[in-house]
């Protein structure tokens, strides 16, 4: 039986009060919204679209992934880098604050039975869906060892946080962890083991595709969470396709993903 | 409540909020936000002959209070619209309007014949669609080229035309004229202006497609500028879109001149915009004791 | 310091950031905010040859990203000019480039032989103002009206002759294309976009004038776009323009084609921002390591 | 010898530090921000364009005129309404946001001598420009009374500012003070007492047309401030202009105005 997708969890609109603001390093930043009802519904992978500024410029809104949900407090978290209008304004947010989030939306990552091995390959920002993620695999016991990679150090983000559901192991591009390399350098080292049942990967699309091509090779199951500009963020504007492997039409990032099979999508426009 | 019905080239509406093409999916997606049948109309995204796949990505690229969109046409052709679409967008109870985008007229036409007796309530003819290439934007920019298109479909349905116009022209109002005397029932206004964007990093056009439609709030002065100009020329009525985001931006297209707004981009912003937009309108003349809000239309010139 | 000099229509700037025409008065009003001598070029609001009152106000209303106006040519004439405006604006040292509007072709002849010989740089040929109703639109909007005015006025001065067109036409490609053939020395793209908008309180047009032109952020992927098109087709330098407020968009403009750029409606949101326009383009060459900036020029379509 | 505008107070740009945002009622505010070189340059009448909003919308600065001054703290004063997306925006700045505040613009009130007698006149937010302008005569040993109508109550702004600098008379339209009736009634009430030597005047055009025209009836000289969508703000762009009375042309609001003599502006576009 297949899990990861509640039933009924239909997107709506939350008015979500933030609860904290946190810097982390390198324009990172940890944002805790109070929307009780989004943490009920939101299974990992799947991302919302918040509303960011004032009037109309900004004018869309910005798709961030759930990174950690507590649904017993109501809370919701995104881990998010502040780059551009969008993600600058709501960086500027403090408590009390009211953002309008829309979700859930998308489809999550997959997984099934209990007790396997995963392994979560993170590089950058592409931390923030694999916590919610890394939580609800282990607590279906599953063993997890989790890859995370960045540029320097403060690249590596929430490494305490990753540490309560599995093994960590990092790798920084500058040295500034013990290990130099990148992070498909780890990954690639860790294959090595063997016995994994599924690879979980979100990250840039250079280092996604790597792990299509090694999915493919190995025959170990991989998803990806991909990223495009979006618009609607319901499937309804088309505006977020990715070319599907399987036709030769597209796939909406926003409704058939953002986590596909490995084996599903070209990354290549 | 406000009476706020219309009708609009023979179709009847509960009130003048439609969705603009291509913005609003199949109603569908929409559906578990708010109650889509409470809408005036639906209107489909584009339907061609055959399926069509669009362009490539990226489609979408956030400008100043706006997008630009290449999505190009995708779509599962009109005869898989007719047979696995059509029905769910049926459902709701209000009428659907197809929009479609042929690449001749004997395209245009055949859609048209196939798509009559379906149910759908009328068609729009997208004459003006920048995304894509192959001769649609011409069409669109020549009165003579768009009255042919405009006469022979006319002739080939029962359904009402409605035309959809670009705004990229010198001369909309000669477009207008054009195909109202083409048999034209309604006109919808505008669709998106030719744009572009560079990304600074890889030194590149942003969009898959290079070029795209404009659209949403940034273009909402040139949308009603072209209401204003052709609904004062033209006896059938203008369907306002391009940039309605608020209830009093749709009250400014019914002022200069709209018998019905079209709301687009808005959805990407704040998806229950049609909602709030039909409440502020019933609000709006329960307020200002306005009996009939058909008054309200054209009133920016009517009354001087 | 990194060299940021250009030459447009034989004009030699220190670096290709402009003032765009009507939004930065004789200069004077900025200069003791900034170092005016600083600009690239000074642009002159738009010269009739008789004094002009210009529109009724109001002028400006703002738009979602951008403004519209109606100023409509409010000048004391090319007379006055010549002896009460040109001086002072000659005094900061750069060039000074005229922008002349006439109703006729004779008029833009005699504005041009009057400007010939007082110092200024160049004459930008408005022959696209959205604001004046006697005709100035329809020359601009057809090629073979706008090429025999550049074609009179290429022939009575031996100042250079840059043609300011509308993005408010079909094809603008072809109009740049007939203008070049007459002799224009360089293009400044765009002109405003004409838009309107509707006080819902009064239920009226907001502008005095009715119709406006659109400018600011807004407009700008228009405005990528007519430089990305034009600039691949002529081969005479762009001179872009269209909503650049920052360092960011001026590089946009320049990779798209611009071999200068023109800075207008950023003004009203930031005094300042040619000024910041200029520092960023020195800045961006320095990290990127780039020895004339001049190989960014039409990059975008240049290094596929 | 004219005063009212010190010499080489040129327009520029104040990073304001917000100190203090005081809601008063019906929608309007009072806030306080850190200039010191504003305040110091600055006279009566005279205006700064705010810069309100994140990214370009709203794109224009909305012009404020100075309504109060404390040179020694370093500190200006706007007293506003809150009615569209820009002073919204501005209304929920707080205490260490900044704002851009372009300023001192536009040529301010006339006044020469001392020890005459001045009739301030504020409809409404009309109050704004008129408390800088009673301190100053204040100082100068004029004698004032101040005429404040407003359509409540709530709508007479500021009345224990004003009272410290003249004798302040209140009008509602809808009785909840003493007196009942215009700005206009109560105007042309203080005129029958005679002995004026200029009226201030700033308001809703209704009202400073009818004070043209009882300037020029009576002789009795006035100024008005006049508002104007602007652009520029420092007469550049030729967008907020006003027809002159003497000849065909037009004036520039934010250059010869916003405070003109009552003969030399047409109100009527
Ligand atoms: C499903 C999904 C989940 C995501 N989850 C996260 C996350 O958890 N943390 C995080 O930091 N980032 C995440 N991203 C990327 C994030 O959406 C962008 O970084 C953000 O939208 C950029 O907005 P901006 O205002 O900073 O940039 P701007 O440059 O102002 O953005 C301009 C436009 O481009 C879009 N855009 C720019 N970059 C991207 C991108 N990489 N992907 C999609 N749209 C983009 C913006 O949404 C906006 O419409 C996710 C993207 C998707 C599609
Ligand atoms: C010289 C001068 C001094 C002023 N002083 C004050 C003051 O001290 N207190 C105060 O409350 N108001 C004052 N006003 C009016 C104030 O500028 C407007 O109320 C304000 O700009 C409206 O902006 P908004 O964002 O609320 O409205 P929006 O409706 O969003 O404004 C849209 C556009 O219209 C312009 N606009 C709207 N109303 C006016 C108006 N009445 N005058 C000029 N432009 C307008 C805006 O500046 C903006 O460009 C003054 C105006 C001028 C010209
Ligand atoms: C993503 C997207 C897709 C669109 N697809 C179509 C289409 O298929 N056919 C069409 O006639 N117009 C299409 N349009 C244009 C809109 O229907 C509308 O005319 C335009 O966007 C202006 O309105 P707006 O500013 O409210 O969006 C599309 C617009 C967007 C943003
Ligand atoms: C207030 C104002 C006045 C203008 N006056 C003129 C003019 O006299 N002549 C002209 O050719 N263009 C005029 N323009 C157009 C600008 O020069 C420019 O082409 C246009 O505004 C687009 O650039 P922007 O978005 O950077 O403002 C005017 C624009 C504005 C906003
Ligand atoms: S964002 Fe609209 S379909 Fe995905
Ligand atoms: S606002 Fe530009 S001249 Fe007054």
């Amino acid at each position: 039986m297949e899990t990861g997708r509640k039933t009924g969890a239909h997107p709506s609109e939350h008015a979500a009060g933030v609860l904290e603001q946190i810097a982390l390093a390198s324009d990172c930043f940890l944002l805790t919204v109070a929307a009780p009802n989004l943490a009920r519904a939101v299974s990992p992978g799947q991302f919302a679209l918040l509303g960011c500024g004032t009037v109309f410029d900004p004018f869309l809104r910005r798709p961030l992934s759930i990174h950690q949900v507590d649904v017993e407090r109501g809370e919701v978290s995104f881990l998010y880098r502040a780059k551009g209008a969008g993600t600058q304004w709501l960086s500027q947010r403090r408590r009390g604050d009211v953002i309008p989030v829309l979700g859930p939306l998308g489809r999550g990552f997959r997984h099934s039975g209990s007790g396997k091995k995963g392994l979560l390959v993170g590089a950058g920002l592409g931390a923030a869906p694999l916590l919610f993620l890394a939580q609800e695999l282990a607590g279906r016991k599953w063993s997890l060892v989790i890859l995370l990679g960045g540029r320097t150090k403060a690249g590596i983000l929430r490494p305490d946080a990753f540490e309560r559901f599995g093994t960590l192991k990092t790798i920084t591009e500058d040295g500034s962890t013990p290990k130099k390399g990148t992070i498909i350098d780890l990954l690639q080292e860790e294959l090595k083991k063997g016995g994994w049942d599924t690879i979980y990967a979100c990250g840039p699309r250079a280092v996604l595709k790597v792990i299509q091509g090694i999915s493919c090779r190995t025959g170990i199951p991989a998803q990806i969470s991909v990223e495009e500009r979006m618009a609607c963020g319901l499937g309804a504007c088309l505006g977020c396709v990715c070319r599907s492997a399987h036709s030769s039409g597209y796939l909406r990032v926003c409704k058939e993903g953002p986590v596909f099979d490995a084996g599903e999508v070209l990354l290549d426009g | 409540m406000v009476d706020l019905t219309v009708e609009v080239a023979g179709i009847k509406m509960q009130n003048p909020v439609m969705v603009a093409s291509g913005t609003f999916g199949c109603g569908e997606e929409y559906s578990s936000l708010f109650d889509v049948g409470s809408l005036g109309a639906l209107v489909t995204k584009g339907i061609t002959l055959k399926p069509w796949q669009g362009n490539k990505p990226p489609r979408i690229c956030e400008t100043p209070a706006g997008l630009l969109n290449a999505v190009g046409l995708q779509n599962p052709g009109v005869d898989a619209f007719v047979h696995e679409i059509l029905p769910g967008m049926k459902g709701y109870g209000v009428p659907v309007i197809a929009n479609i985008a042929g690449f001749t007229k004997e395209e245009f036409v055949e859609i048209a014949k196939r798509l009559t007796g379906t149910g759908v309530a009328g068609l729009e003819l997208n004459i003006s669609c920048p995304n894509v290439k192959a001769g649609g934007m011409a069409l669109g920019t020549v009165p003579e080229l768009a009255a042919e298109v405009v006469e022979a479909v006319v002739e080939s349905t029962s359904l009402p035309v409605i035309v959809k116009l670009t705004p990229n022209v010198t001369d909309i109002v000669a477009l207008a004229q054009a195909v109202t005397d083409a048999g034209a029932r309604a006109l919808s206004l505008i669709n998106t202006l030719l744009g572009m964007a560079i990304d600074i990093k890889s030194r590149r056009p942003v969009l898959g497609n290079v070029m795209g439609g404009l659209s949403g709030p940034a273009i909402r002065p040139v949308a009603v500028r072209a209401v204003w100009q052709v609904s004062q020329t033209v006896d059938i009525p203008v369907i306002g879109m391009g940039g309605i985001c608020r209830g009093e931006d749709a009250l400014e297209f019914i002022l200069a001149g709209a018998t019905a707004v079209a709301i687009g981009s808005a959805h990407f912003h704040d998806p229950w915009a049609a909602m709030k937009i039909i409440s502020f309108l019933g609000r709006y003349c329960e307020e200002n004791e306005i009996n009939d809000w058909r008054e309200l239309i054209g009133a920016a010139w009517k009354n001087k």
